[in-house]
């Protein structure tokens, strides 16, 4: 599976991009697990992303929980609570 | 009918205005967000998901068009950087009667607030930093849930 | 800051946006009632009690402004003849958030349709007729007795 | 005493005036007893005042129910419930 991943606010720029294309593997299949297999490997996404309860996700465009079933998603957007306004 | 744009262009009120009034409704209400004066603020940043931004949107107004049977609805919400004084969003509705125009108006802004992908970034005395979301703001869209 | 007006003049919504705009608030929020233009009216006068008029209005005012502690509260309100799409109210209100300017706006236009001593006569289809008052403006004005 | 009275909407339209000037006597001591007295005197303002549920009245610009007293009223004014905004 090919996810397309982007980031927004501080969560961008903790990572120090806005998106990555990236292959998790079959075990992967929430948003949680995708974001606990991204920090298993780098030390950048593990610090971005070391208070959970300060993370949201849109999967496909689409607000979702973080328990949230990926699916066959081609996007997943992590980011803060918003602010807008 | 609906306007939603999202962009990084400043903001007409006077043209955003005559816009919701060219609907023939009885009753206007209109919400304008604006760069506080006295806040100390130099420079306010917007980021979007662009895409999902304009869909959060168009969600929001064609929600309350249904709910409210408006007439008309408009929103305008400005991206990138942008500096006191100037407008962050507009919001207006427009029905046949004023309980109706003013109720879609509230609930629009009070569920973009929570709803819409933005995220807000502060320069103040050279410090930058990111607005954190306010409880207010989760209490004044909850009270739509009814 | 306030201002009252009522006169028989036009109202120009885009000046009366633009001077509750300039008060350096991070929020405005506005009503403006039109005579419709689906209504088939041809012809809306509306008869004051001038002196008494302008005193309801600015007695609203300040009981809005010192309510929800607004910066700015503007009510523009025409008299006389008037015809299908033009202002016959303008209401704006400023303050520091967005929740007191909405409800300040609210509480105006509510009240000021019970309290203030306007009456409107409709001529439709050549004939005349005085507007009969309607329960549910008591009931809107009355929710803002807490 | 003196009364400069004023009349507003469909009660100026049947009595034909918008203002008058009336002395009415000591007795007449609140408004319901001033538009008794000006009801008795003149079948067009007995129509005019024929439904007292649908009359409104401000002693000196300020807004009373019938039963207000007069105390030493310079300016009455009689009218339909308001209808603005």
């Amino acid at each position: 599976m090919t996810i397309e991943l982007l980031y927004f606010a501080w969560v961008r720029e903790r990572i120090g991009k806005a998106s990555e294309t990236v292959s998790p593997p079959e075990t992967v299949t929430t948003v949680a697990q995708l974001i606990d297999w991204l920090a298993a490997d780098s030390a950048v996404h593990a610090a971005a992303f070391v208070d959970r309860q300060r993370l949201r996700a849109a999967v496909d465009q689409v607000f979702v929980a973080l328990d949230a079933p990926l699916g066959n998603a081609r996007e997943v957007a992590i980011f803060p609570p918003v602010t807008g306004g | 009918m609906m306007t939603v744009t999202v962009s990084e262009a400043i903001i007409d009120a006077g043209g955003e205005f005559a816009a919701i009034s060219a609907s023939g409704a009885g009753g206007i209400a209109t919400f304008v967000g604006l760069v506080r004066s006295d806040d100390n603020v130099a420079t306010l940043s917007l980021e979007h998901y662009p895409g999902a931004t304009e869909a959060a949107l168009e969600a929001l107004a064609d929600g309350a068009i249904a709910r409210w049977d408006l007439i008309d609805a408009r929103i305008t919400h400005r991206v990138g950087d942008m500096h006191p004084g100037e407008i962050v969003v507009f919001v207006g509705t427009a029905a046949r009667h004023r309980g109706a125009a003013l109720e879609a108006c509230a609930f629009l802004i009070d569920r973009l607030k929570t709803e819409a992908p933005f995220w807000k970034k502060e320069t103040r005395g050279g410090a930058t930093s990111w607005v954190e979301p306010r409880d207010s703001d989760d209490a004044a869209a909850a009270r739509w849930k009814a």
